[in-house]
C-alpha cells in the first residue's frame, strides 16, 4: 500500500474555500499533490451527483469546502449544503458507500494553514485505506457479469 | 422433422439436467427468497422449480439481454477507432422449464428482430439457444394463452416440450433437430413413449385475438383509450416483463479515450420515448402511449410482422403496479 | 376532599400558631387534610448550598412519598418548604437523568405528578370561592401584606405572583373586608438567613420593613412564612432595641386573619401564642 | 363503506365534483384505483386493506386534471402528499374534495385543508411499524455487508421507473434520468447505474417522502427501494424534528435550514 | 467544432521552478480540439496578452485557457484580452498552476502531472463555455426615503441634491422624528430644533423632494432600479392647498384632553391639531379616533371657524402607486416606557419619567417651557435621580445590547438640570460609561467635574415612594458594594433603544432581513453597514441600531452615495454569471414544474414564478423565472432543482460535470 497514491478530488467555493487555497498557496506551504480542485461558487451550487461521478471516475477519496457558517457570501448557500450533506452522508452510509473517503470542511480565506492540513489528512487516511476497489469493481462490472449466479 | 414422443423418467431428468448443467450453460427457473421466480444459469438441480406459474421476468433476456453492447472505440486527437465485437464469442445456452407462452415469444421477436434484415446480435444468440421447454400443469387467472392461439402444451418455439405424467416421469416430445441433438448425447435417458395423458392445465379462452384485431383497426380515435388508461401511472414494467416487447435504446458511454456503443431496453409507455428535441411530444399523454401498446401488439404486428405480439403469459398483468388487466381490456376492445 | 398537606419543621415547632390556624381553617372550610405520611426535612436553607444533589433527595423524597400515597395536591404552608419543593420538581423536570439519579438515591419512584400548593394558592382554590355568607367579623383593618422572597422568588420557576410588587395576597386580605396599604417593602429581605448567625443584621433589616408598615398606618402585617413572622414577632424585643424605639404592630398569618373573619377565636387560630401582642380582632 | 359511497354519489350528483377518484376491485380480486365519472357507479367504490394504492399520484396526472373538480378518496399517507403538493403548488386546495380515511377505516369530514392539516397533526407520522424491522436489520449489518447487499438487490433493477411513477411526490415532467447534457444517471440498467438512479431518487424525496412505501410495492422485481427513503424520513425528523405532509407551507427539509442545525462532521 | 487555444504561464519562476511548463504545452497540445498551445514566461505582461490576441485571430480559436495563477488574480485581466482579441471574454478560463500547485508541492513528475490534469480539466470546462453578454436593468432614477427623521432628511437631501428625485414618506403628521424632541444634543448643547428646523424646511422646500406626511408604505415589489412601491396617504380631513395653516381650528376644537405624542404624554392636543409648532408640513390633522365628529357624528366646529373652509370630513385614504429605482430604510427608534420596569414603580409613579419625557421638559418649547417641574405636581425637584442602562445591556429584559446613546444624554440631561437648577443634587447610576466619539468623554467629564453630577458606579434594584418622596434603593460598587439610598424627587430612566414599532412588518414588506430584536439587518456587519440583502434597499440611521445623531446622519448620507451611485448610469451592467431556467417550444414552454424549491432557496427573492396564458387567459403552465437584476448567482438553486430545469451561466452542469470527469480521466 505505501506506494499507493490516492486519487482526491476537491469541490470547493470560491470566496472562501477558494480563496483559502491560493493564500497556502502564496504562503507557499505545501500539502500533498494528489488533491485536484474543482471550483465553484457555492457550496450551495455543489450536486451531490458530481461527488457519485468521482467515485464513479475513479476518484479514491473526495473534499468539499466552503465558508464557515454565516460566512456565506451569498449569505445561506453553505447552510443549505450542510443539510444537504447530512442527508447525503446518511443515505450513503445506509447503502454501505464509504463516508470516510469523504471530507467536509470548512475553510475562510483566511485559513491557508487549515487547507493544507485538511488536504494532509485526508490523503494520509486515504493511504491507509487503500484504493475504493469495491465502488470500482461494481462501476465497471458488466451486465453480463450480473447474471451470473454461481 | 417430424415430432417423435418419448418418456424420461424423473431420475433421468435429473441426469439429463446434470450432464447438460456440466457441459454448456443453462438457464433454469428457481424460487427465491421473496417467491419470486427467477432464471439463473446453472444452479444445481435441487434449486430448480417445475412449479412455476410465470416467472418475474420472461427469458427474452437470453436472446435479447437488457443490455447489449454494439462496439467499443477509442479517441485520439484526430479519429475514432471502432472496435467490433465477435458474435462468434456468445455462447450456446440451454433453456430449461420454460412455458410454451414464454418460448412462443422467440418466434414473435424474431418477426421484429428480424423483418427486413436479420439482427446480427439476436439471431446469433437464437441461433445458439437450445429450449427445453414444460408445458403447464397449472396456471391462473393472469394466464390467457387460449385467447391468443397458443395453450398451455403448445410446441411453438420449443426444441424439447416436457410435459409431467401422474406418476412424476415426464413425457418429452422431441421437436427440433436441436432438440433430437441433445437426445442422441444421452440417448440411454430416454425411453418410448408411454399412452399416458400428461397433466395439462386448461386456461379458458377470454377473447378473441382475431376480433380484436378487427376491432382495433376503426379505434384508434376511440374513447375507450383515456377510459381504461386513467389508472395507468406509466411506468415500464409491462414492456419489460413482457417477453415479445423488442423496443431498445442505443447510447454511447465514453470514459477519457475509451467507449462503447450499446443498446438496453426501452419502453412506448415512457413520456421520454418519442419526446422531439423541439418539446414536441406525437404521444405527449399516457392514453396514447397505452394505445400504442395495445395497438402494435394487436393490430401493428399482425399487419406488419404477421404475428402477434403477445403470447398471453399475463406478466404485465401481475406485474403492474396498478392492475392495468391486458386481458380484461382485450375482452372490452373486442366488444366496443 | 382529600388533600396533601406537608407541615416540615417550622409548623411543628416555632410556627404552630401557624400551623394551627391553617388546620382550623381547612377544618372550618370542611378540608380534610392528609399530611404526608413519614415525611422529612425539605433540606431549606443549608443543603442546597452544600450538596445539589442532596438538596433535591430531600424534597423528592417527600413528592415521591405524596404520590405514592396518591396526593394529587399537596399544601405547602411554610414558604422556605414551598419553595424547596418546587424547586426540586423544576429541576427533577429539565433534567431527566438527574432524576434517575435521584430515583436511585431514594429507590423510590418519583415522577412529579403532583401540585404543589401555597398557603395563598390553597386559600384561592379552596377558601375564597366558598367564603360568601361565611366572614361573620370583617377583617376590617388596613394592613400591610408582606410577601418575603421565597413565596414569589425564583420568579422564573414559581411562575406564581409577579416578583416586584406581588398582589396575592392583597386580593385575599381585601376579600375579607381589610384594606391594604401601598407598600413597597412586600419583598424585601427579612434577613432570615442570618437569623441565627447574626441577628443584628436581621434587627436592621426586619425594623425597615415593620417600620414601614407603621408608618404609611397599617394595623397588622400580614404574613404567609413562619420565617417571616419569627423575625418580624419573635426578634422584635431586639428590633425595638436596634432602633430604640418600640414598634406595636402585630404581625399576622394570613390564615389566622381570616380564621378571625370567619369567625374562629382567637385561641383557635393560634393568636394567643405570639409575642406581640394582637389586640385586633 | 356505505358512507364512503353515498359521500361519492352526493358530490357527482350535486356536481360538486367531476370525478371521484377511489379504490374498486379488479377481475383477479385485488383492489385498484378507480375514476368514477357518473353518480350510478359510486357503488363500484370500495375500502379495505387491498387499498394501497397511493392515488394523491393521479392528482398530478396531465388527463385527470383535464376532467375538473376532483374528490380524492385519502388514507393518511395521502392526505400527507396531498399537503406536500400543495405545498409545492402542484395541487390546488380549491380543486379537490379529499374524502379522508381514518386508520381504522371510518370515513373523516374533512371540511377543507386545515381540517385535513389538524388531522394529520395529531396522528403519528413515524414510517409504519412493518418497516422498522427491516430497516433496523440493514442499519445492525457492517457497512460491507450494506454495500454488497445494496449491489445485490439493485442489480435486479430493470429500471422500468414503476417506483418513481407510483410517488405522488415524483411528478417532475422531465427526471433527471431524462436528461442527457450532461447524462447524469447511466442509461443501461446496470448495478452502478441502478444504484446511482436510486440514490438520486431517495435524496429527491429526503425530507418530502410520506412513507406511504408505494415505491417499494410497485417494484416488480421487488426490490425494497422505501427503505431507501423511509430511512431518510427517519434521519429527517432525528436531526430537524419535522415529518413531511403536514404543512401548506414549503417546509420541505432540503429548500430550508436553521442557522444551528447540527452535525459533526464538518471539520 | 471547438478550436481551444492553451497558454501555459512560467510566472517568471514561480511556476516553471516546480512545474515542467513545456511537457504541460506539449501534453495539452496533443488533447482533441486543442487548435494551440503554448508556454510564455509572463502571460500577464503586454507581449503576453499580445500572445494570446493574436493566438485567437491566427488559429481562430473558439475557447482559450490561461494556465498561470489563481482567476481571482487575474482573471478580468485575460478576459479582457480575450476580448480585445475579438472572442467573447467568457469563453476564457483559467487553469491555476501557480496558488494551486506550483507554490505548494514540490519539483517532480507528479506536480507536473497534477498541473496537466488542472489544464485539461479546464480545457474541458471551455470547450462548454459559451458566449455571455452583460446583463444590463433599467434604472429609474427616483430615490424612496421612509421615515423623514434626521436620517431620512439627511439622505433626502443628499440624493435630492445630486439632482435626483426623492420621494419621503413619513408616517406622522409632521417630519423631524425624535431630534425635533430633544432639547439640546450632546456633545455641544445646541438648541436641536435650531440646527433641525432648516433641514426641515429645506425638504418641503426642495424642487426634487416630494414629501408626503400622514403616509405609510402600502406594499413594494419589483428589484434594483425597478421597485413598484405603493404608498397609502392616510385621510388628514383636510385640502392641504386650502388650508393656510393659521391654526384657528386647534384653537377652536372643544375637544382638548387628548394626550399630546410629540410632549410623550405630559401635554394635552385637540382633535384636529399640528403636533409642534415648528411642524412641517405645518397644517393639522384630525384624530378621527378622538373627534367628536367621528365618534358622535356631530360638531364639525373646525369646519365652522376655518376661514379657507379646507376641512374634509369625507376625505379618504389615498393610495399612490409609485416607480421606484432605489429606498432608504430610516425609520428610527423607539425607547422602552417606564411602565416596562415594574421594579421602579410599574410607571405608576408620576415622578418616575423616561429620557424622551425629560427632554421635553427641559426643551425650551415643551410643556413647562424649559423649566423642569416634575409632573406630579410642578415642584421643582431638587434631587433628582437618573439611571442609566435601563433595560439595556439586560439579558433577562431581554435586551442584551447597549443601546449606545444614554450614556451621553444621561450626562447631558444631568447637566442640563444643574444648569436649570442649581442648588439641585443630580445622580447618575450606572453600569459604565461609554463615552467613544469626539469629544464625548471630556462632555462627560465636564458633568462630573465641573456640574459635579454624583455618578455611582451601580444598579439600581428598586424604587419607592414615601411621603411624597421616591426612595431609590441601589448599590455602589466603587465603595465595597455600600447599598445606597437616595430620597429623590424625580426619577429619570434611560430606557432602551428599541425597534420602531411596525419594524418588522416594513422589513417583510420590503423583503429586508432583520435581528432578533427587529432592527434592519445590513448585508455585512463591517464591509456593507449600509446596504441589506436586497440589492436597492439601503439603511440609515436608528432603523438598523439605535445611533447618535452624528451617526445617524453620516450613515444617512452613506446611503444616498449608493443611491446616487446606482442612479449614476440610465443602465445596471452586472456579469452574466447568473441561473436561468430552462424554456421551450408549446405545449412544453419549460421542463420546469415550479414546485417552488427555487423560490424558497434563494437569499435574494430573485426567483418567483411566469404563467403561461392561452389567448383567452387561461393559465396552461407555470416556471420558475430567474430575475437577472437579482441572482447573484450562487447556483444553490441549481443543485437543488430536480429536473435540472434551472442551469448557471460560467458553472453549468455540464461544464461542473465535464471537469470531474476530465479531472480523473486521461484523454
Amino acid at each position: 500500500m505505501s506506494e499507493f497514491e490516492p486519487k482526491v478530488v476537491a469541490f470547493v467555493c470560491n470566496w472562501c474555500t477558494y480563496a483559502g487555497a491560493d493564500l497556502t498557496g502564496t504562503s507557499r506551504i505545501k500539502y500533498a499533490s494528489n488533491v485536484k480542485i474543482i471550483r465553484f461558487p457555492c457550496t450551495g451550487r455543489i450536486d451531490f451527483m458530481l461527488l457519485l461521478k468521482a467515485f464513479a471516475n475513479g476518484a479514491d477519496g473526495i473534499i468539499v469546502s466552503g465558508c464557515h457558517p454565516n460566512d456565506c457570501h451569498y449569505t445561506s448557500g453553505n447552510f443549505h449544503a450542510k443539510r444537504r450533506w447530512i442527508m447525503f452522508r446518511e443515505l450513503m452510509d445506509f447503502m454501505g458507500i464509504d463516508m470516510a473517503r469523504v471530507t467536509f470542511s470548512w475553510v475562510s480565506a483566511a485559513e491557508g494553514a487549515k487547507w493544507a492540513e485538511v488536504v494532509n489528512s485526508a490523503v494520509t487516511r486515504l493511504r491507509e485505506m487503500g484504493p475504493y476497489v469495491s465502488y470500482r469493481d461494481m462501476v465497471n462490472r458488466t451486465v453480463e457479469e450480473e447474471v451470473k449466479h454461481d | 422433422m417430424e415430432p417423435t414422443g418419448k418418456l424420461i423418467r424423473k431420475h433421468s431428468l435429473e441426469k439429463l439436467y446434470n450432464n447438460l448443467a456440466d457441459t454448456r450453460k443453462i438457464y433454469a427457473p428457481v424460487v427465491k427468497s421473496d417467491n419470486q421466480t427467477e432464471y439463473r444459469y446453472n444452479p444445481a438441480y435441487e434449486e430448480i422449480t417445475f412449479e412455476h406459474i410465470r416467472s418475474t421476468l420472461s427469458v427474452k433476456n437470453v436472446v435479447f439481454p437488457k443490455v447489449e453492447n454494439l462496439l467499443f472505440y477509442t479517441n485520439s486527437k484526430t479519429e475514432s477507432t471502432i472496435r467490433d465485437i465477435d458474435t462468434g464469442e456468445i455462447p450456446e445456452v440451454v433453456l430449461w422449464g420454460t412455458h410454451p407462452c414464454d418460448n412462443a415469444a422467440f418466434e414473435s421477436l424474431r418477426s421484429i428482430f428480424c423483418w427486413d434484415t436479420n439482427d446480427l446480435f439476436f439471431t446469433e444468440r437464437l441461433e445458439k439457444t437450445t429450449v427445453i421447454g414444460l408445458s403447464c400443469h397449472q396456471s391462473d387467472d393472469y394466464c390467457f394463452c387460449s385467447s391468443v392461439g397458443l395453450s398451455p402444451d403448445s410446441s411453438k418455439g420449443s426444441d424439447i416440450l416436457l410435459s409431467r405424467l401422474q406418476n412424476g416421469d415426464y413425457q418429452a416430445d422431441i421437436l427440433t433437430e436441436k432438440g433430437n441433438g441433445i437426445v442422441s448425447l444421452y440417448p440411454e435417458l430416454f425411453e418410448p413413449d408411454s399412452s399416458e395423458n400428461p397433466m395439462i392445465t386448461e386456461v379458458k379462452q377470454k377473447f378473441s385475438h382475431e376480433k380484436v384485431t378487427e376491432r382495433l383497426a376503426t379505434a384508434f380515435e376511440h374513447p375507450f383509450w383515456l377510459e381504461n388508461s386513467l389508472r395507468c401511472i406509466g411506468c415500464g414494467a409491462c414492456a419489460y416483463l413482457c417477453p415479445t416487447c423488442a423496443c431498445f435504446d442505443i447510447q454511447d458511454e465514453t470514459r477519457g479515450k475509451e467507449g462503447k456503443r450499446y443498446r438496453c431496453w426501452d419502453s412506448c409507455g415512457f413520456g421520454l420515448f418519442t419526446l422531439h428535441t423541439s418539446g414536441h411530444n406525437p404521444r405527449h399523454v399516457q392514453s396514447q402511449r397505452w394505445r400504442q401498446r395495445i395497438m402494435h401488439k394487436f393490430s401493428y404486428m399482425p399487419e406488419r410482422n404477421e404475428s402477434l405480439g403477445c403470447v398471453g403469459c399475463g406478466r404485465c398483468s401481475s406485474g403492474c403496479p396498478v392492475d392495468m388487466n391486458i386481458a380484461e381490456q382485450l375482452e372490452t376492445i373486442q366488444n366496443i | 376532599m382529600k388533600i396533601g398537606i406537608y407541615p416540615g419543621c417550622s409548623l411543628t415547632g416555632s410556627a404552630r400558631d401557624y400551623n394551627e390556624s391553617v388546620f382550623a381553617l381547612a377544618e372550618a372550610f370542611d378540608i380534610d387534610f392528609v399530611q404526608i405520611p413519614d415525611w422529612n426535612c425539605c433540606g431549606a436553607t443549608a443543603a442546597h448550598n452544600l450538596n445539589k444533589e442532596l438538596s433535591l433527595a430531600l424534597p423528592a423524597r417527600i413528592l415521591a412519598l405524596a404520590e405514592k400515597h396518591g396526593l394529587d395536591e399537596i399544601v405547602v404552608p411554610c414558604a422556605a418548604c414551598y419553595s424547596r419543593l418546587v424547586v426540586t420538581q423544576h429541576e427533577l423536570k429539565k433534567n431527566p437523568e438527574l432524576k434517575n439519579r435521584v430515583c436511585e438515591v431514594l429507590n423510590m419512584d418519583y415522577r412529579g405528578t403532583s401540585a404543589i400548593l401555597n398557603v395563598i394558592e390553597w386559600i384561592d382554590k379552596y377558601i375564597i370561592p366558598k367564603l360568601d355568607g361565611k366572614i361573620s367579623n370583617p377583617f376590617s383593618h388596613k394592613v400591610a401584606c408582606y410577601y418575603g422572597c421565597l413565596l414569589v422568588r425564583p420568579d422564573k420557576v414559581l411562575r406564581y405572583d409577579r416578583a416586584e410588587d406581588p398582589q396575592t395576597m392583597d386580593i385575599v386580605m381585601s376579600k375579607i373586608g381589610a384594606t391594604t396599604v401601598e407598600y413597597p417593602f412586600k419583598t424585601e429581605c427579612c434577613g432570615a438567613g442570618f437569623s441565627v448567625s447574626n441577628t443584628d443584621i436581621v434587627s436592621k433589616l426586619s425594623g425597615k420593613i415593620i417600620e414601614d408598615a407603621e408608618h404609611r398606618g397599617a394595623e397588622a402585617i400580614i404574613v404567609a412564612c413562619p420565617m417571616c413572622h419569627s423575625n418580624l414577632d419573635m426578634r422584635r424585643n431586639d428590633i425595638n432595641k436596634y432602633w430604640g424605639r418600640k414598634f406595636n404592630i402585630p404581625v399576622v398569618f394570613i390564615t389566622q386573619a381570616i380564621g378571625l373573619a370567619v369567625g374562629l377565636p382567637a385561641s383557635k387560630v393560634g393568636l394567643k401564642r405570639h409575642f406581640v401582642e394582637v389586640n385586633i380582632s | 363503506m356505505t358512507n364512503l359511497v353515498s359521500r361519492a354519489k352526493e358530490l357527482l350528483e350535486n356536481k360538486t365534483v367531476d370525478v371521484v377518484i377511489g379504490f374498486e376491485t379488479g377481475p383477479t380480486g385485488l383492489a385498484r384505483p378507480a375514476f368514477i365519472t357518473d353518480p350510478v357507479k359510486t357503488d363500484k367504490l370500495v375500502f379495505d386493506d387491498r387499498c394501497s394504492h397511493n392515488l394523491a399520484v393521479y392528482l398530478t396526472k396531465h388527463e385527470v386534471k383535464q376532467m375538473g373538480k376532483t374528490a380524492i378518496v385519502a388514507t393518511l399517507p395521502i392526505m400527507r402528499s396531498i399537503m406536500m403538493l400543495i405545498s409545492e403548488k402542484q395541487v390546488d386546495p380549491e380543486n379537490i374534495v379529499v374524502l379522508g380515511i381514518s386508520t381504522d377505516g371510518k370515513l373523516l369530514d374533512i371540511a377543507d385543508i386545515s381540517v385535513m392539516k389538524g388531522y394529520i397533526e395529531k396522528s403519528d407520522l413515524k414510517n409504519p411499524e412493518k418497516f422498522k424491522t427491516p430497516l433496523d436489520e440493514l442499519s445492525k449489518l457492517s457497512q460491507k455487508e450494506r454495500f454488497s447487499y445494496w449491489q445485490e438487490v439493485l442489480s435486479k433493477c430493470i429500471k422500468c421507473y414503476a417506483c418513481r411513477q407510483a410517488c405522488p411526490m415524483c411528478y417532475c415532467i422531465r427526471c433527471t434520468v431524462e436528461v442527457n447534457q450532461p447524462q447524469w444517471i447511466p442509461v443501461q440498467a446496470n448495478t452502478h447505474g441502478n444504484m446511482e438512479w436510486h440514490i438520486l431518487r431517495a435524496m429527491h424525496l429526503a425530507g418530502r417522502c410520506i412513507s406511504c412505501g408505494e415505491c417499494g410495492r410497485a417494484c416488480p422485481v421487488g426490490i425494497p427501494c422505501h427503505l431507501l427513503t423511509m430511512h431518510l424520513t427517519d434521519k429527517v425528523y432525528d436531526y430537524f424534528k419535522v415529518y413531511a405532509g403536514t404543512s401548506e407551507k414549503m417546509s420541505s427539509v432540503l429548500s430550508t435550514f436553521e442557522p444551528d442545525d447540527k452535525e459533526s462532521f464538518i471539520i | 467544432m471547438a478550436r481551444i487555444g492553451v497558454f501555459v504561464c512560467h510566472c517568471g519562476e514561480n511556476i516553471s521552478a516546480t512545474v515542467d511548463c513545456g511537457k504541460v504545452a506539449g501534453a495539452i497540445g496533443e488533447l482533441k480540439h486543442v487548435a494551440y498551445s503554448t508556454e510564455y514566461k509572463y502571460m500577464c505582461s503586454d507581449p503576453g496578452q499580445n500572445l494570446i490576441k493574436e493566438a485567437i485571430k491566427e488559429h481562430n480559436l473558439t475557447g482559450i485557457v490561461v494556465s498561470a495563477c489563481s482567476p481571482r488574480m487575474h482573471e478580468p485581466t485575460f478576459r479582457k484580452a480575450c476580448a480585445e482579441g475579438g472572442l467573447n471574454p467568457y469563453l476564457c478560463e483559467m487553469a491555476n498552476l501557480r496558488e494551486h500547485c506550483s507554490w505548494v508541492h514540490d519539483k517532480n513528475e507528479l506536480t507536473t502531472e497534477k498541473a496537466i490534469d488542472i489544464v485539461r480539466t479546464q480545457v474541458e470546462k471551455v470547450k462548454l463555455n459559451s458566449a455571455l453578454q452583460p446583463i444590463r436593468v433599467p434604472v429609474t432614477k427616483t430615490a424612496l426615503v421612509i421615515g423623514g427623521g434626521i436620517a431620512g432628511i439627511q439622505s433626502a437631501l443628499d440624493i435630492a441634491n445630486t439632482g435626483h428625485k426623492v420621494i419621503m414618506v413619513e408616517r406622522s403628521p409632521s417630519i423631524g422624528g425624535h431630534m425635533s424632541q430633544l432639547s439640546e444634543t450632546f456633545p455641544t448643547l445646541d438648541c436641536s430644533q435650531c440646527i433641525l428646523t432648516p433641514r426641515m424646511v429645506e425638504v418641503a422646500q426642495h424642487p426634487n423632494i416630494t414629501l408626503y406626511t400622514y403616509a405609510e408604505v402600502e406594499s413594494v415589489e419589483g428589484f434594483i432600479g425597478n421597485f413598484k412601491v405603493r404608498i397609502r396617504k392616510k385621510a388628514k380631513s383636510l385640502d392641504e392647498k386650502a388650508c393656510t395653516g393659521c391654526g384657528l381650528c386647534t384653537t377652536k376644537c372643544p375637544q382638548k384632553k387628548i394626550p399630546n405624542e410629540f410632549e410623550q404624554g405630559m401635554g394635552m392636543r385637540p382633535a384636529i391639531y399640528v403636533p409642534f409648532p415648528q411642524a412641517v408640513p405645518n397644517r393639522p390633522v384630525i384624530d378621527r379616533e378622538h373627534c367628536t365628529y367621528y365618534i358622535k357624528g356631530k360638531c364639525k366646529i373646525c369646519e365652522i371657524v376655518c376661514p379657507t373652509k379646507a376641512i374634509r370630513f369625507d376625505q379618504e385614504d389615498e393610495i399612490l402607486e409609485l416607480e421606484i429605482g432605489a429606498i432608504v430604510a430610516a425609520t428610527g427608534f423607539d425607547i422602552k416606557h417606564s411602565d416596562f420596569f415594574p421594579e421602579y414603580g410599574y410607571g405608576k409613579y408620576k415622578d418616575v419619567i423616561d429620557g424622551l419625557q425629560f427632554e421635553r421638559l427641559a426643551s425650551a418649547s415643551g410643556p413647562t417651557n424649559g423649566s423642569i417641574l416634575r409632573p406630579s405636581d410642578g415642584q421643582v425637584p431638587k434631587n433628582i435621580v437618573f439611571i442609566a442602562c435601563a433595560g439595556s445591556r439586560d439579558p433577562a429584559k431581554g435586551i442584551a445590547y447597549c443601546s449606545k446613546i444614554c450614556c451621553m444624554y444621561t450626562a447631558k440631561h444631568a447637566m442640563l438640570y444643574k444648569h436649570k437648577v442649581h442648588d439641585g443634587k443630580a445622580h447618575v447610576f450606572y453600569m459604565d460609561i461609554r463615552s467613544g466619539g469626539k469629544n464625548y468623554e471630556e462632555f462627560v467629564r465636564r458633568a462630573i467635574e465641573e456640574d459635579h453630577v454624583n455618578y455611582v458606579r451601580g444598579r439600581v434594584s428598586t424604587i419607592y415612594e414615601r411621603d411624597g418622596k421616591l426612595i431609590v434603593k441601589g448599590v455602589d460598587t466603587l465603595l465595597g458594594a455600600q447599598p445606597v439610598e437616595v430620597v429623590a424627587d424625580m426619577v429619570v430612566l434611560a430606557t432602551a433603544g428599541v425597534a420602531n414599532q411596525g419594524a418588522e412588518d416594513l422589513a417583510q414588506k420590503l423583503h429586508i432581513s432583520y435581528d432578533s430584536h427587529k432592527f434592519f439587518a445590513e448585508a455585512h456587519p463591517k464591509l456593507k453597514p449600509v446596504e441589506t440583502n436586497t440589492a436597492g434597499i439601503f439603511l440609515a440611521g436608528a432603523c438598523q441600531n439605535p445611533k447618535d445623531i452624528p451617526d445617524s446622519v453620516s450613515q444617512a448620507s452613506g446611503a444616498a452615495v449608493k443611491v446616487a451611485a446606482l442612479f449614476s448610469q440610465s443602465e445596471l451592467t452586472r456579469e452574466p454569471l447568473v441561473a436561468v431556467v430552462n424554456r421551450a417550444a408549446p405545449p412544453l414552454y419549460s421542463t420546469c414544474v415550479a414546485c417552488g424549491m427555487c423560490i424558497s432557496v434563494c437569499p435574494y427573492q430573485a426567483i418567483d414564478t411566469e404563467e403561461f396564458k392561452t389567448r383567452d387567459g387561461k393559465v396552461v403552465k407555470k416556471a420558475a423565472r430567474i430575475n437577472e437584476g437579482l441572482c447573484q448567482g450562487c447556483g444553490t438553486c441549481v443543485a437543488l432543482c430536480r429536473s435540472k430545469s434551472i442551469d448557471l451561466h460560467g458553472y453549468s452542469n455540464n461544464q461542473v460535470y465535464a471537469e470531474v470527469v476530465a479531472l480523473l480521466n486521461e484523454f
